[in-house]
């Protein structure tokens, strides 16, 4: 049998069936330009920084995400507000997305949740300079995703279940001065969002 | 017309011998030969051996030449500064009496001998090059012919054992 | 004037297949994505054209529009010339194969370029120089992984040249003839006059031998992407990157194209009433078909180890190539007799 | 129209050259390529004379000359690739284990 | 210390281990010892315990089983201790949790998160829940300070800062307000603070309650690259860390137990770190052309200064040039600058910022004992019975030193006496004080020499070994205390109670500031001080000695690298020609023989045309000394004048050739501070533009000029110095180290040179007496806050001072009616300027204060300048002035 097996090729045969076969499947390709994925949420894409409700910015400058940057991608320049004295912000932020790996560490490491990740996932451009994201791209595209960013925060700071939702990102989770850089915009009274406030938002978009 | 390729292919035949031997360039000296073996061909043509010319260049250029290259590149060889002897007396003698056997040939009258009855017509009568070849291979020269394969085979033993490691004790390392 | 007509006549005919030929290499290229990625549930290009079928052509706009790098440690003359030393064999074969029985339009006798009485010999002559530019171009690269590509391509050449002229002695014994139109004539008449009824264990180790002989999967050793990066072209860019692809897509096609001359009656039609569909369109399907088999067995058999592919050329096939020649040789004799 | 005589002298000269080479190069392959390049002057004269006397043994000694030349390659390289095992070396002046 | 023999030693077992240990140490001490870590708050090795954080407990297994404090403990023979057995740990954990009770979880913008020791000691000792229930503090925070922002929500009250305010900084600046859950640490009665700024508060603060404004949010301790090097400012020479985020200068810390400070930082090193990076900095080389300076490349600008100056050789020889330096060099560069002048350019023309009174001291030491700088080092200061100081603010002058000063006072409670025209900082916490009229420092030390004599303090061993040297300085005191009291006001009996407390102290140390050696007769005075040291038995190598306090940063180097026309390599006198074969055998060349022109001379030399070129380097003099010295009009007379410097001063803005050097933080090299302590600096961030280190700008130079010098790194060039000055050998080692040699020089010198001018010594200067119509004191100096062109450019120095302010006595002022920040005008023969008034006790009654470094030019030109004679150094004398005072409305 062995022998006869050798001699006509039986098995390469069944296996050059099989390919031949696979032809008239359908293919299961997507068109990707054409059709773009549907990513679920929380998925790791470019990041972004998020601005409280009343459009202070969250980031305090404190640099732990710089910390927590396994590639070294992000710096951040802290400063003192001008005119306001003890107000922490980031002067400058500079994420290098050339170097990003995505691995959200930094998200996790920011104390004030002003890190998201948003689902952006087209991250080519022309010149490579581009993708030296400052302080100002950041925050547009935090503006621009405010929905992924949120659905990003719910998918992994919160939804675990365990979490006290009057801790989580709720009342007194950390005690910063929000960072006040409008004209004229109060000073809100609790910083961070409250989880239901969140999960309106994520229902709603 | 014939005369023209004639010299063209003696011309690039003797320079290529030449390159052949003058290049300091391993690779080099192969590429030269290269290009003398399809003049050679070229001149079988011109000389009615089709069959002969195909096989020249099979053989030589396509097994002999890429053989060469082969060895070249396992030992990785790079041009050698110090590349000539200083023997060439020796080359000058043999030219010497190469000269004078061609002199004494055109002396005694010219190349020449009894004309044979392989002519151009009767090839073609016996289906051509190949098939003359063939008849006179298997038939006059069956002894010859085995004893070239026999050759043949020695010589791929002797390749094989010559080369191959652990048959032969490499014992000489320095 | 004669010899003017003579060279007119033979300069349109070289234009003509030249033509088809590189045609053919082209949407070779494309046929072989496309049916590729329909084995592999893809859809393959799209993008170029409808279906993707200007694809071949914009990738050669692509390729020549490339800046041509020649790398600094390079041997700049061989590096240049090796990629048209690859070419050039693979190219030149065609001129002695019969797409036709007959060369109607200028009242030509026989549809090939030239009827050489060894053309045989000739295709394997030049086949077997194709392999310099393979060697020249892995050494003059100076890269090792171009460097060891070209060792295994010579190799692997040489050794399966070997075994692919054993399996045509098969089909000359029958045919009596080095002249390709000679041989499809001889096999006129139908399809059970082909030889490969009579000659098919020479088929089988044709058709694998020709596989190797091209560096085609999975014999494609000379330039595994995934150890030796692409072999000897690694360091290849533009032109002469595209060079060495089309010499390797018109070796594929002449290598088939012989197959089908030696095997299936070249031109000639499988039935005597088929015979009103013009000859050159047999050759091309049958042609065609033994392509689409090389893209079959790429798109299901894995790469064979190096070791593993010298042992087969050398231990299996020729032997039976072999084999086969001494009981051809028998048969004949005793059909003669 | 071309005489024996042009493709003796031109097969003389050939050879003369593989001469050279074999004298006066100190690489044993390219030696061997001369050999290779005396082998051929030698086929040259087979066949012209073959041609030109009519007579097909030439072309058949032709074969012969073949079959020794492919024989010498293959066992001469395998020497060379010996000898650089040991040796490291393909220089025929460094080769001088036989001197006394 | 010294005498451990005599200290019974104590076995004691800490987790297992048996160690011993002096007696009297505390586990804490002992635990450090054997690599044990206890967690602490409060502790510091350099203070008494204070036990208020309770964090350090320990178990206590042997003799009784109870928890113990673990700093402030002291040990018993045979105790055995527990540090992380389950029990400490348990209370720690409670003790961690009581403390983290009301701190608030700011970290990720507090300044100290990273280096937080509660952030560490939570994580190891802490619960991750907190059982406590309360609500987090809610002070605002103070950051009315120029300089220190208070946040009491963070503090731990562990009562660190005010400790070492209190202990070491000895300004009780700071305290504790309140109490019971609102205790808050801040100034007094909740005022702003306005103190001296040292910064150890924050130093020592273990959590961030109290930060840095300068540093507020520029830094992460992680982010942080560390240099250890050496201050410049001035002449203390301390160590510290120079931390730099991404080559900008984030803040400075001090190094605990490390360099002269052991730690300790003052305002100027602690906070002024701006310089460096300040805009106006030079960066390319400049070149005059026609009249103004236009940026060159380094290559035309050597080109052209070698042309300039080989002109000037050319034509007029080598005393056709000059050169000066100021102590900002470090110790590489001057030892090039010399060779260059002398060696290459054969020039002995070349004087150097010691003469503003420096040398002095180097001279009137040197001929006593063979040695150049302080005779004591910082730790025998600390170490000293009885402290006599004479003529310096020391605390602004030099304020590590002045710790040292105020450790004996502190630690040691030994007495400290102060001369002085002000009420300095010392004089106040010091012992006994002679408050004089300015300037008569010469005529109060005569007194005390006599007092010595005359009441038979001198010491024994002294009176039989050397009667013949006693005897000389005896002949020179016959006259009465009448020719003292006069022009110091100063009554007898307070002279001779000072002679008699500095008498009585085993090991006296003498400090005299540069009112002495810089004032009247300074190198007599300097010389009258070291006859007291000698006659009470204070330079035996005991401990005790006669130290010369210097300003600038690098004095003592350019006195060691002998950047005076009198002096050579090596402190010794140009007169020695064997000393001067000694520098040209090593140089291999041939020394000038003419002795060089002091700056004066010089300066009119170049008003005349003798002298054509100049080569200033590190020191602004047309800036900084007073207008009719004539500095502007000499160096504008000259044909070519190059100088090299941080900054394009006034020199600078005179010279054809301007060449951009590089700060300390920019290059390496070494310092040698007042001790004779040679420490390095090295490169802790980029020079701006294409400045380069002084020493490869003058190896350039004499390349240029054909000269041999040829280094690749500083390191090589010192181990060249070393050859010469040998003491440059070896890396933080203090004079007090090389005592042994000082015996024999002093022997030879009261031999010989001792008694020869005696009599000239004695003599009280007439100026003394001199009378004036005004009626002022005003009195031009150093300040705590500035030390010249390095601390002016800093913008967080001039934040807290910005120096144009005249000192007065407040009650003065009251009387006068002048508020703070009016302005007077000040009148003297030479002029008048206007300037605002600060109050201060500090200054007395009839005197007044104005910084030297002041960017106000008018008060420092009131002076009419005397210049002393050669033997007193040749030093211009200005800061002295008689000046009117009236207010300006």
């Amino acid at each position: 049998m062995g022998l006869m097996r050798d001699i006509f090729m039986t098995e390469l045969m069944g296996g050059m069936k099989l390919v031949f076969l696979q032809m008239f499947k359908p293919s299961c390709t997507l068109q990707y330009p054409h059709v773009k994925h549907n990513v679920p949420d929380g998925y790791r894409g470019l990041m972004s920084l998020l601005r409280y409700e009343d459009g202070s910015e969250r980031c305090v400058g404190c640099s732990l995400c710089e910390a927590a940057c396994p590639s070294n991608c992000i710096k951040v320049v802290s400063d003192e507000v001008p005119g306001q004295p003890l107000v922490r912000y980031a002067k400058e932020y500079y994420l290098d997305i050339t170097r990003c790996v995505f691995c959200g560490f930094c998200t996790e490491a920011c104390p004030v949740d002003a890190l998201a990740m948003t689902k952006v996932y087209e991250a080519s451009v022309y010149d490579r300079r581009e993708l030296m994201f400052d302080k100002h791209k950041l925050y547009e595209l935090g503006e621009a995703h405010l929905a992924d960013g949120k659905a990003y925060l719910l998918a992994h700071n919160m939804d675990d279940g365990t979490l006290n939702p009057t801790e989580g990102l709720g009342d007194n989770r950390y005690e910063f001065p929000p960072v006040d850089l409008g004209e004229g915009v109060p000073v809100p009274t609790t910083v961070g969002l409250t989880r239901e406030a969140l999960e309106a938002e994520v229902a709603k978009s | 017309m014939m005369q023209v390729l004639f010299y063209y292919m003696a011309a690039v035949t003797v320079v290529s011998s030449v390159l052949t031997v003058t290049l300091k360039q391993p690779v080099y000296n192969v590429l030269a030969l290269l290009t003398m073996f399809f003049h050679v061909a070229g001149l079988y043509v011109l000389l009615n051996a089709e069959f002969l010319a195909v096989v020249q260049i099979i053989v030589y250029a396509g097994a002999i030449l890429v053989l060469y290259l082969f060895v070249l590149m396992l030992l990785n060889l790079r041009s050698d500064a110090r590349h000539m002897h200083r023997q060439w007396p020796f080359a000058v003698l043999i030219l010497g009496s190469v000269a004078a056997m061609l002199v004494g040939a055109f002396a005694g009258g010219g190349f020449g001998g009894e004309i044979g009855q392989y002519s151009t017509a009767y090839i073609d009568s016996l289906g051509g090059d190949t098939q003359a070849i063939g008849l006179t291979l298997y038939t006059d020269y069956l002894l010859p012919f085995e004893v070239a394969s026999l050759v043949l085979l020695v010589a791929m033993v002797g390749a094989i054992v010559l080369t191959k490691k652990g048959l032969v004790d490499d014992q000489v390392e320095d | 004037m004669e010899l003017a007509m003579t060279v007119g006549l033979a300069v349109f005919q070289i234009a003509i297949v030249m033509g088809v030929v590189l045609l053919s290499v082209a949407y070779m290229t494309y046929a072989e994505r496309k049916v590729l990625s329909f084995m592999q549930d893809r859809l393959g290009p799209m993008e170029v054209g409808p279906y993707g079928l200007l694809q071949p052509i914009a990738d050669g706009l692509k390729l020549f529009f490339k800046e041509d790098i020649i790398p600094s440690s390079a041997n700049k003359l061989i590096f240049a010339i090796a990629p048209i030393i690859c070419l050039v064999p693979a190219l030149i074969g065609f001129a002695v194969m019969p797409y036709n029985e007959t060369y109607a339009a200028f009242g030509g006798e026989a549809g090939v370029i030239s009827d050489l009485n060894v053309g045989l010999l000739y295709i394997l002559a030049f086949a077997s120089v194709g392999t310099y530019g393979v060697i020249l171009a892995g050494w003059s690269s100076n890269s090792k992984y171009a460097m060891l590509g070209g060792l295994r391509c010579g190799a692997q050449i040489i050794s399966y040249e070997l075994a692919l002229g054993l399996s045509i002695v098969g089909v000359l014994l029958l045919s009596g003839s080095l002249s390709l139109r000679e041989i499809t004539m001889a096999q006129d008449g139908g399809f059970w006059h082909w030889n490969i009824l009579l000659q098919p264990v020479a088929f089988v180790t044709y058709v694998i031998s020709a596989v190797a002989e091209t560096n085609r999967l999975p014999f494609d050793m000379p330039e595994a992407e995934s150890e030796l990066v692409a072999g000897f072209f690694t360091e290849y860019t533009g032109m002469r990157f595209a060079f060495f692809f089309l010499a390797e897509y018109a070796n594929m096609i002449l290598v088939c194209c012989l197959a089908s001359v030696l095997f299936l009656g070249g031109y000639e039609a499988p039935m005597e009433f088929l015979n009103f569909i013009p000859g050159f369109i047999w050759l091309a399907i049958k042609t065609w078909a033994l392509l689409f088999f090389f893209i079959w067995i790429r798109g299901t058999f894995p790469r064979v180890r190096f070791d593993q592919l010298m042992k087969f050329g050398w231990k299996v096939l020729i032997p039976i190539t072999l084999a086969n020649i001494l009981f051809t040789a028998l048969g004949v004799y005793i059909y003669n007799n | 129209m071309i005489e024996l005589s042009n493709y003796v002298i031109l097969s003389a000269i050939i050879f003369f050259i593989g001469v050279l080479g074999v004298v006066t190069r100190r690489s044993i392959i390219v030696i061997l390529l001369s050999i290779e390049l005396m082998l051929n002057a030698v086929n040259i004269n087979f066949v012209a004379f073959s041609h030109y006397l009519q007579s097909i043994t030439g072309q058949v000694f032709v074969f012969f000359t073949l079959t020794v030349a492919a024989a010498e390659v293959a066992v001469g390289l395998a020497l060379i690739v010996a000898i650089y095992r040991n040796r490291k070396t393909v220089n025929v002046e460094e080769l001088d284990i036989m001197k006394w | 210390m010294n005498t451990a023999t005599q200290v019974d030693t104590i076995t004691v077992t800490i987790n297992g281990e048996t160690i011993e240990v002096p007696k009297g140490t505390r586990i804490i001490q002992a635990a450090q010892q054997l690599g044990v870590e206890i967690p602490t708050f409060c502790y510091h090795p350099r203070m008494l315990p204070n036990a208020a954080c309770r964090i350090c407990t320990v178990e206590v297994v042997k003799p009784m089983n109870k928890m113990f404090m673990a700093c402030s403990t002291e040990m018993m023979d045979g105790m055995e201790v527990l540090t992380d057995s389950p029990r400490t740990l348990d209370d720690r954990r409670t003790n961690m949790d009581l403390l983290l009770t009301q701190h608030p979880l700011d970290c990720p913008v507090c300044d100290k998160g990273g280096e937080c020791k509660l952030q560490d000691y939570s994580v190891k000792y802490g619960s991750s829940e907190n059982p406590f229930e309360t609500k987090r503090k809610d002070f605002p925070e103070d950051i009315r300070s120029t300089l220190l922002d208070f946040n009491s929500n963070r503090c731990i009250l562990c009562g660190a800062c005010i400790q070492v305010c209190t202990d070491i900084q000895k300004v009780d600046a700071i305290g504790f307000s309140k109490r019971g859950f609102i205790t808050v640490v801040g100034a007094p009665m909740g005022e702003a603070l306005d103190c001296e700024f040292c910064g150890q508060c924050m130093d020592v603060c273990p959590v961030g309650a109290i930060t840095s404004r300068y540093s507020k949010y520029k830094f992460r301790p992680w982010q942080e690259a560390s240099h250890q090097t050496t201050c410049t400012y001035c002449s203390c020479g301390c160590q510290y860390d120079l931390r730099s985020v991404d080559g900008e200068v984030s803040r400075v810390v001090p190094i605990e137990g490390v360099g002269p400070g052991e730690g300790s930082l003052c305002v100027k090193g602690h906070f002024g770190f701006h310089f460096m990076e300040d805009e106006e900095r030079l960066t390319k080389p400049l070149v005059r052309r026609g009249d103004k300076l236009v940026e060159a490349t380094w290559d035309e600008a050597l080109t052209e200064a070698a042309r300039g100056l080989m002109a000037a050789k050319t034509s007029g020889g080598g005393s056709a040039l000059a050169g000066y330096v100021g102590g900002r060099l470090a110790n590489e560069d001057i030892y090039l600058f010399s060779r260059l002048m002398r060696g290459v350019l054969e020039s002995t023309n070349l004087d150097s910022t010691l003469r503003m009174g420096g040398i002095n001291g180097v001279t009137a030491a040197y001929a006593a004992t063979g040695q150049v700088g302080m005779m004591n080092s910082f730790d025998e200061l600390r170490a000293a019975d009885v402290t006599l100081l004479v003529g310096s603010d020391l605390t602004e002058e030099a304020p590590i030193c002045g710790l040292a000063v105020k450790d004996t006072i502190t630690r040691g409670e030994k007495p400290v006496l102060t001369v002085d025209s002000m009420r300095t900082e010392i004089m106040r916490l010091g012992s006994q004080r002679l408050v004089i009229t300015p300037g008569s420092e010469v005529a109060v030390i005569k007194g005390l020499v006599k007092a010595v004599v005359d009441e038979g303090l001198i010491d024994e061993q002294v009176a039989t070994r050397y009667p013949e040297a006693v005897a000389a300085i005896r002949d020179q005191l016959s006259g009465t205390y009448k020719e003292i009291e006069t022009p110091t006001g100063l009554a007898k009996a307070d002279i001779i109670e000072m002679a008699k407390a500095f008498a009585a102290g085993d090991k006296g140390v003498i400090l005299a500031g540069p009112r002495v050696t810089g004032g009247l007769k300074g190198h007599s005075a300097f010389a009258m001080l070291i006859d007291l040291a000698f006659l009470t038995g204070n330079l035996s190598g005991n401990g005790g000695g006669v130290n010369a306090l210097t300003v600038e940063n690098n004095e003592l180097g350019l006195a060691l690298m002998g950047m005076a026309p009198e002096l050579l390599p090596g402190g010794a006198p140009w007169s020695d020609s064997d000393a001067r074969q000694q520098v040209a055998d090593a140089w291999q060349c041939e020394l000038p023989d003419f002795a060089g022109l002091p700056l004066v001379d010089q300066l009119e030399a170049m008003r005349e045309g003798k002298i054509k070129a100049a080569y200033v380097l590190g020191t602004d003099p047309i800036n900084a000394l007073p207008s009719d010295m004539k500095a502007a009009a000499s160096f504008g007379a000259l044909d070519f004048l190059v100088v090299q410097e941080l900054f394009l001063s006034e020199t600078a803005k005179c010279a054809n050739v301007v060449f951009p050097a590089q700060s300390y933080a920019e290059r390496e090299g070494t310092f040698t501070n007042m001790e004779g302590r040679t420490q390095a600096i090295v490169k802790a961030m980029k020079a701006p533009g294409k400045a380069r280190a002084d020493w490869q700008i003058i190896m350039e130079l004499s390349r240029e000029l054909g000269g041999p010098l040829s280094y690749t790194s500083a390191e090589e060039i010192r181990e060249d110095m070393a050859q010469l000055v040998p003491q440059f050998a070896t890396l933080d080692e203090t004079n007090a180290d090389r005592a042994g040699g000082r015996q024999a020089a002093l022997e030879s010198y009261l031999d010989g040179a001792y008694v020869a001018d005696m009599d000239y010594r004695y003599d009280l200067p007439a100026k003394l007496n001199e009378a004036s119509s005004h009626e002022m004191h005003l009195y031009v100096g150093d300040s705590l806050f500035h030390s010249g062109v390095l601390s002016t450019h800093n913008w967080g120095l001039m934040k807290i001072d910005s120096v144009d302010t005249l000192v007065m006595n407040s009650r003065e002022a009251r009387k006068l009616k002048i508020r703070e920040g009016d302005k007077v005008r000040l009148t003297s023969d030479q002029g008048s300027a206007v300037v605002p008034v600060k109050m201060d006790t500090r200054v007395q009654p009839g005197s007044l204060f104005f910084p030297k470094h002041a960017l106000n030019r008018d008060v420092t030109n009131l002076a009419g300048t005397t210049i002393s004679s050669a033997t007193e150094g040749s030093a211009p004398l200005y800061k002295f002035v008689r000046v009117t005072l009236e207010s300006v409305d």
